[in-house]
């Protein structure tokens, strides 16, 4: 499997589709996008910050261990740094895979597992005046 | 030896630095060390990492060169 | 919700995102690519037909049917018809969501129940050509 | 009255047309309908849809003008 972890300040533009073979019948694109709405308070964005170079090792380990229970192609993984307004996108994630159940299965659980495990952290405006 | 404590998101609003160096031995366990960077501290629901990669509180911290406080993650 | 339903001769470009409000948290998009290998037969491609009145409708009852299981703000759905090659995306969906597990959730069964029940047919050219 | 009988996929090989416009009367069903046109056809796995929704092989057509068979679907 190929993957392609990067990490970025600007403005998400998903990487043109390149199928790796002609093998590939799914690709799942995934955008996370910053709501206005977190727990009923109206935001203006949010604010990330990572560990990039352990979230880069974690995300590594976790893309080898869900290839083993969902055989994809290729990952390609891009998650914004600094401020994001709402409306724009934090997190892209595309899947290639032979088939569509295991890209869908792999995307799940790549964001359920990053969301636990992979040192990023997201926090609001208001968060970050209260601390001072 | 030294190790390089890395604070980030609550725990840098908490202890105050982002990057701090800080002399130990390599039977220190991450608990002994930031007892003595930050009295009274307690993990809760804080990790640690060594070297990029979770550890444990109570396990000497080796060889280790950069030991890293996670609070809960929220990426996405 | 708003649902946009095509049928396209041509490449599929999928439209640009646009989103329909700030509560959107989720972009999910799929697309079905023609793979070179279909049990164990190499083709150069697939030729699909549709019932297409009838395709519209049922695409249309399927999605207010999830609608109602999985809330979602926005449904895209592009299906090519006639000569498909291998490595071309025969099928588009993007679904946006306030949050990816309605997206995710929405996508998977809308997937299913096309399969199952609307009017589009796929063949290959072998098939084809032993028809006559 | 008129029926428009359409032929999808390999119902159109079968039958040899993709539409027929048949005479026929409310009170028909479907399957008598196709047995008029094709002696000896025999549903199996195809669906019948009148005006565009699935119908019942053996339920009375109706005042429906559009009679689609439609062979086991395969879109994706």
């Amino acid at each position: 499997m190929q993957t392609h972890i990067s990490f970025t300040p600007d403005f998400i533009n998903p990487p043109p589709l390149q199928l790796p073979s002609r093998e590939i019948g799914a690709s799942v694109e995934f955008l996370g996008i910053v709501r206005e709405l977190e727990r009923g308070q109206p935001l203006a964005g949010l604010d990330y910050e990572a560990y990039i170079p352990m979230a880069r090792q974690e995300l590594a380990r976790l893309f080898t261990a869900l290839q083993a229970l969902h055989p994809c192609a290729e990952v390609v993984f891009i998650h914004r740094l600094g401020w994001v307004p709402v409306g724009e996108a934090s997190l892209f994630i595309r899947v290639l895979a032979a088939h569509r159940g295991e890209a869908l299965r792999f995307l799940e659980a790549a964001i359920d597992r990053m969301k636990a495990d992979v040192p990023i952290w997201k926090r609001s405006a208001s968060a970050i005046y209260q601390r001072k | 030896m030294q190790v390089k404590v890395l604070a980030f998101a609550q725990m840098h609003d908490q202890l105050g630095f982002r990057e701090h160096l800080i002399d130990c031995s390599p039977d220190e366990t991450p608990r002994a060390i930031l007892s003595r960077i930050a009295p009274g501290f307690a993990p809760g629901s804080v990790r640690v990492a060594l070297d990029l990669a979770y550890a444990e509180w109570d396990s000497p911290i080796g060889t280790a060169t950069e030991l890293a406080l996670i609070p809960p993650v929220s990426g996405g």
